[in-house]
């Protein structure tokens, strides 16, 4: 980098925005190489998360999985233990109850909404506006009280169990998440009247981060920010889970591929899960809620590889079984933020440093799922 | 009496910041201190009861060109220390001896010529707004034109020079 | 002064507190009003930290020159006209000059210096790179707020601050309903002088960390604090005085009215004042952060021609009538 | 008393450390700076002897040369800027390019 140093002619500046920096979600390191304030190049260094999640989980025994699985997306405990359970029932070829199954799905649907919540409050906080991010946080405290209520657990819940639910829904709980769903109805046209035709909000979104859906596919993106890119990819539709082929919901995208799009396509989610959530509720069967379980787990030999759509995009989990052990032999996850985190690279380029926060947040990752155990510590642009 | 000590004091610090100004090492200091000396040029001025002026000066001088090479002062010393090497330029003993003879030439002069006591007129009156706006709309007018017409002709100008590519 | 810097600043937490459902300080005295003490109190005895590298004598005097020039522009702002307390003639302003309007533009723009130097002497990426940003943001910023004052003196006929205010009284009008064009241009001008949202880029905490003031702490810090509170007042007590028709009551020509008159004219112009602080913070409560480019073209592009034109049909509207 | 001598003294004394300054630096950008410095000794010359015979002739012109000043600071700054990107230098005794 011989242009770095003598820097007046080429204007230069390398900026360290990270790992502590108000705004990269956690401990995301982005070496951002600016032109003024235009990005020409960024590295992303990722790892200051690295907590070997992969590799110890090839040492607990299955059950005790469940647990570690929720420290990677810490923000959305529920669906990794669901994504998880899932995988090794498929391994074992586990029937699961069809009340487990729905409640599978409020669960995943709240947890998506608590996510989005997140994502909500912290991207329009990154862009300047606070008092969302505030509001947002008001009504994922809600949330977090239910799940509360239901094991005890705010963050980490540790909700799932193979083959079911540890437990079943304290009474007048439906009701709750009913009410819920009332009150989170009004309080999303709350947050769009203070974000989706403000001016300002349009003008720091609109053509922001433009991917296009060949190119989205090509990075591996997943989840809204795939669909933001107009490509129709929804693991609830297309492969469908837990009890999502009962429901009826629609898979929202977008045009413009850009972060505006983005946005738009999560704030639609909160509503589509919410109809899940309400179908789901009303719809809920009597019945147990575990399955039948050998006392001891032991997956047969084999390898399978099972996906499901997490909050922020597909979260797979590939397991080989020995069909010897008590632990699984391999153990390895395809997490939606650290795939969706290689596009950020793509996205930044040519934009200014104001957008790297913003597109930062459009791509909603979290760390600790992105540095679940990864070997590779940086993506070069 | 008090106006006396006043232009003592505006006069010895103006001419110890010039002095400073064109012998500090560090440019940055020197662009301050040009900054601070014209802002005490504005005291004079106001001490003169010429109030228009002082403010344009503290506007466009102290405020806007001095800012200006502040901006450039950083912009070259981004990377590097300010001035390593001495800066002695060759025609400082000519630049010293130039000064004091013509200094001595225009002290000779302005303390021999006797000037007449100054004619009766309302010093209030001179430097109001009223009479300079006047002057300049009315006598001055093409001047003034002519000023906007380089005005003009500058900021095209720096615009071309500061673009990155001609 | 100070005294109302520092409550100011209570009052921004309190008033955001309660937009977004949050209490705000409660803890100090009730309410939390004795908190600025509080904060005061900490911000004196907390460490004052000169980084290593950073130029120690610029490092020190940039606090220093945020901070005066925002207390000096307060020698002109009338807080009211001559009044007898007690059988004894007080004017409720410092000075009157007739070049007021003028003094506080030139005095504000010395402001600029202390932000850049402290971005300068901080020797720092960051910082540097907000204090380019905020200087450049002021400068232009300026050039449109001054060309609305000059339409503003137009229409007055005078650039002395009680000289305007007499001018609205005498016209019957408060230049708000005169002149909504400068109110607005102003009023954006305005937040963005002051480096508040959305304009508030040069301190933006989600991309720069900090702004210029990353390295500053302790009484540095808190002089650029107040410099910033400081400018919020000049800037609402000045709009005061130029659009509300400062210590004036509302509608000062109606008779019908001269109840309103038992009101001191003071309490009228702190009452504004604080009408306009209040909206300041209403602003920052509610709109995301402009981008530095979306702020230039703004500022370039479309507040200085609309200024440029509010001068010309003002002074037309002058000649003509 | 002051009287326009006192004026006309500060403002020799002050033309002549611009001068020393424009002669005895190399860093151009000092110089640019020496330069306004005997430009405002111009501007209190010229007020001296506006208030001296009570005309505001004096004050225009101090405001036309505050008006070149700017077009000759931004020009030259613009040329110091263009100069540094090409040269990586602000040293006067190297800009000869003009020279042959």
């Amino acid at each position: 980098m011989a242009t770095i140093d003598n820097q007046f002619d080429t204007n230069e500046l390398v900026i360290n925005m990270g790992p502590q920096h108000p705004s990269t979600h956690g401990v995301l390191r982005v070496v951002l190489r600016l032109d003024g304030e235009r990005v020409i190049g960024c590295d992303v260094v990722i790892g200051y998360l690295h907590r070997g999640i992969e590799k110890l989980c090839e040492s607990r025994d299955w059950t005790q999985i469940v647990l570690l699985t929720d420290r990677m997306d810490y923000v959305a405990a529920a669906t990794n233990n669901v994504g998880y359970c899932q995988t090794v029932e498929k391994l074992m070829s586990i029937e699961v109850p069809r009340r487990a199954r729905y409640l599978r799905t409020v669960m995943c649907e709240l947890q998506r909404i608590a996510s989005h919540c997140l994502w909500l409050g912290t991207h329009a906080m990154d862009i300047g506006a606070m008092t969302v991010f505030l509001y947002a946080f008001r009504e994922r405290e809600l949330i977090l009280d239910l799940f509360e209520e239901y094991c005890g657990a705010r963050l980490t819940y540790n909700s799932m169990r193979i083959g079911g639910l540890p437990l079943d829904i304290p009474p007048g709980w439906d009701k709750k998440v009913l009410a819920f769903c009332d009150i989170m109805q009004t309080k999303l046209t709350e947050y769009e009247e203070l974000l989706t035709h403000n001016r300002i909000w349009l003008e720091r979104t609109k053509g922001i981060g433009v991917i296009p859906a060949e190119e989205a596919i090509a990075i591996g993106l997943s989840g809204p920010a795939l669909r933001g890119s107009g490509v129709k990819r929804d693991i609830r539709k297309d492969e469908p889970y837990a009890a999502y082929d009962e429901v009826e919901f629609d898979v929202p995208t977008g045009k413009a591929c850009d972060t505006y799009d983005r946005y738009l396509v999560r704030i639609e989610e909160f509503r589509q899960s919410l109809r899940i959530i309400r179908q789901a509720i009303e719809g809920l069967p009597e019945g147990p809620i575990v399955g039948k379980v050998p006392r001891l787990i032991k997956p047969p030999a084999g390898e399978t590889y099972h996906a499901i759509e997490s909050p922020k995009g597909e979260i797979g989990y590939f397991i080989v079984a020995d069909g010897k052990s008590t632990s699984p032999y391999r153990f390895r996850v395809r997490p939606p933020s650290f795939c969706n985190l290689q596009a950020l690279p793509r996205l930044i380029k040519g934009h200014l440093v104001a957008d790297v926060v913003a597109l930062i947040g459009s791509i909603d990752i979290v760390l600790g799922e992105v540095d679940r155990g990864s070997t590779r510590s940086s993506f070069p642009s | 009496m008090a106006e006396a000590i006043i232009f003592y004091t505006l006069a010895a610090l103006i001419l110890a910041f010039a002095v400073m100004v064109v012998t500090v090492r560090n440019t940055l200091y020197s662009a301050l201190l040009l900054a601070a000396d014209f802002l005490l040029v504005a005291l004079l001025y106001a001490s003169m009861n010429n109030l228009l002026l002082a403010v344009i000066q503290v506007m466009v001088y102290a405020a806007g060109i001095v800012l200006v090479y502040v901006f450039v002062v950083i912009l070259v010393n981004l990377k590097r220390p300010p001035e390593q090497q001495p800066d002695r330029g060759r025609y400082r003993p000519i630049g010293t001896i130039l000064a004091a003879a013509v200094l001595g030439e225009l002290i000779l002069i302005t303390a021999t010529g006797a000037l007449r006591p100054a004619p009766a007129g309302g010093a209030e009156a001179v430097g109001s707004v009223e009479n300079i706006a006047m002057e300049l709309f009315t006598n001055y007018l093409i001047p003034f034109e002519v000023a906007s017409m380089l005005l003009l002709v500058a900021m095209v100008g720096a615009i071309v020079l500061a673009k990155k590519e001609l | 002064m100070l005294v109302a810097v520092t409550f100011m600043v209570l009052l921004e937490r309190k008033v955001i507190a309660w937009v977004q459902v949050r209490l705000g300080p409660m803890r100090v005295g009730p309410y939390g009003v004795l908190q600025p003490i509080a904060d005061v109190v900490k911000l004196m005895t907390k460490e004052d930290i000169t980084p290593v590298r950073a130029d120690k004598i610029v490092f020190t005097a940039a606090p220093m020159i945020a901070l005066i020039p925002a207390l000096i522009v307060f020698a002109v702002i009338p807080f009211g006209p001559v009044v007898s307390i007690f059988g004894r003639e007080v004017a409720l302003y410092i000075t009157d000059i007739n070049v007021g309007l003028l003094y506080i533009v030139s005095v504000a723009s010395i402001g600029v210096y202390g932000i850049i130097l402290a971005g300068w002497a901080s020797n720092s990426k960051y910082p540097l790179l907000a204090s380019l940003r905020a200087s450049a943001q002021l400068i232009s910023y300026e050039v449109a707020v001054t060309m609305t004052l000059v339409s503003m003196i137009v229409s007055a006929g005078t650039m002395s601050m009680i000289g305007i205010v007499n001018a609205q009284y005498q016209q019957g009008v408060w230049y708000l309903f005169a002149q909504p064009v400068a109110f607005f241009i102003y009023f954006v001008g305005g937040l963005a002088e002051t480096n508040r949202a959305p304009f508030d880029l040069p301190e933006a905490e989600q991309e720069l960390t900090g702004g210029f003031h990353t390295e500053y702490s302790g009484m540095r810090f808190a002089l650029f604090f107040l410099a910033e509170y400081a400018n919020m007042i000049v800037v609402s007590s000045v709009a005061t005085t130029l659009f509300l028709g400062g210590w004036l009551r509302p509608f000062p020509n109606i008779e019908a009215l001269s109840f309103l008159g038992i009101i001191p004219g003071w309490i009228w112009f702190l009452l504004k004042t604080f009408i306009w602080l209040y909206i300041f913070l209403w602003v920052r409560a509610t709109l995301p952060r402009y981008r530095y480019d979306q702020l230039m073209r703004l500022g370039w592009k479309v507040l200085i021609p609309l200024a440029i034109a509010n001068v010309i049909i003002t002074a037309t509207v002058k000649v003509l009538v | 008393m002051i009287t326009q001598t006192h004026y006309l003294l500060l403002s020799a004394a002050l033309f002549m450390i611009g001068v020393f300054g424009v002669l005895s630096r190399r860093n151009v950008i000092v110089i640019f700076l020496s330069i306004e410095l005997i430009l405002n000794a111009v501007n209190i010359n010229l007020i001296g002897f506006a208030e001296y015979w009570g005309n505001s002739s004096g004050q225009v012109f101090a405001i036309f040369v505050i008006a070149v000043a700017v077009a000759e600071a931004v020009i030259g700054l613009g040329i110091i800027v263009a100069f540094y990107r090409n040269k990586e230098t602000i040293n006067i005794d190297e800009m000869n390019l003009m020279k042959w």
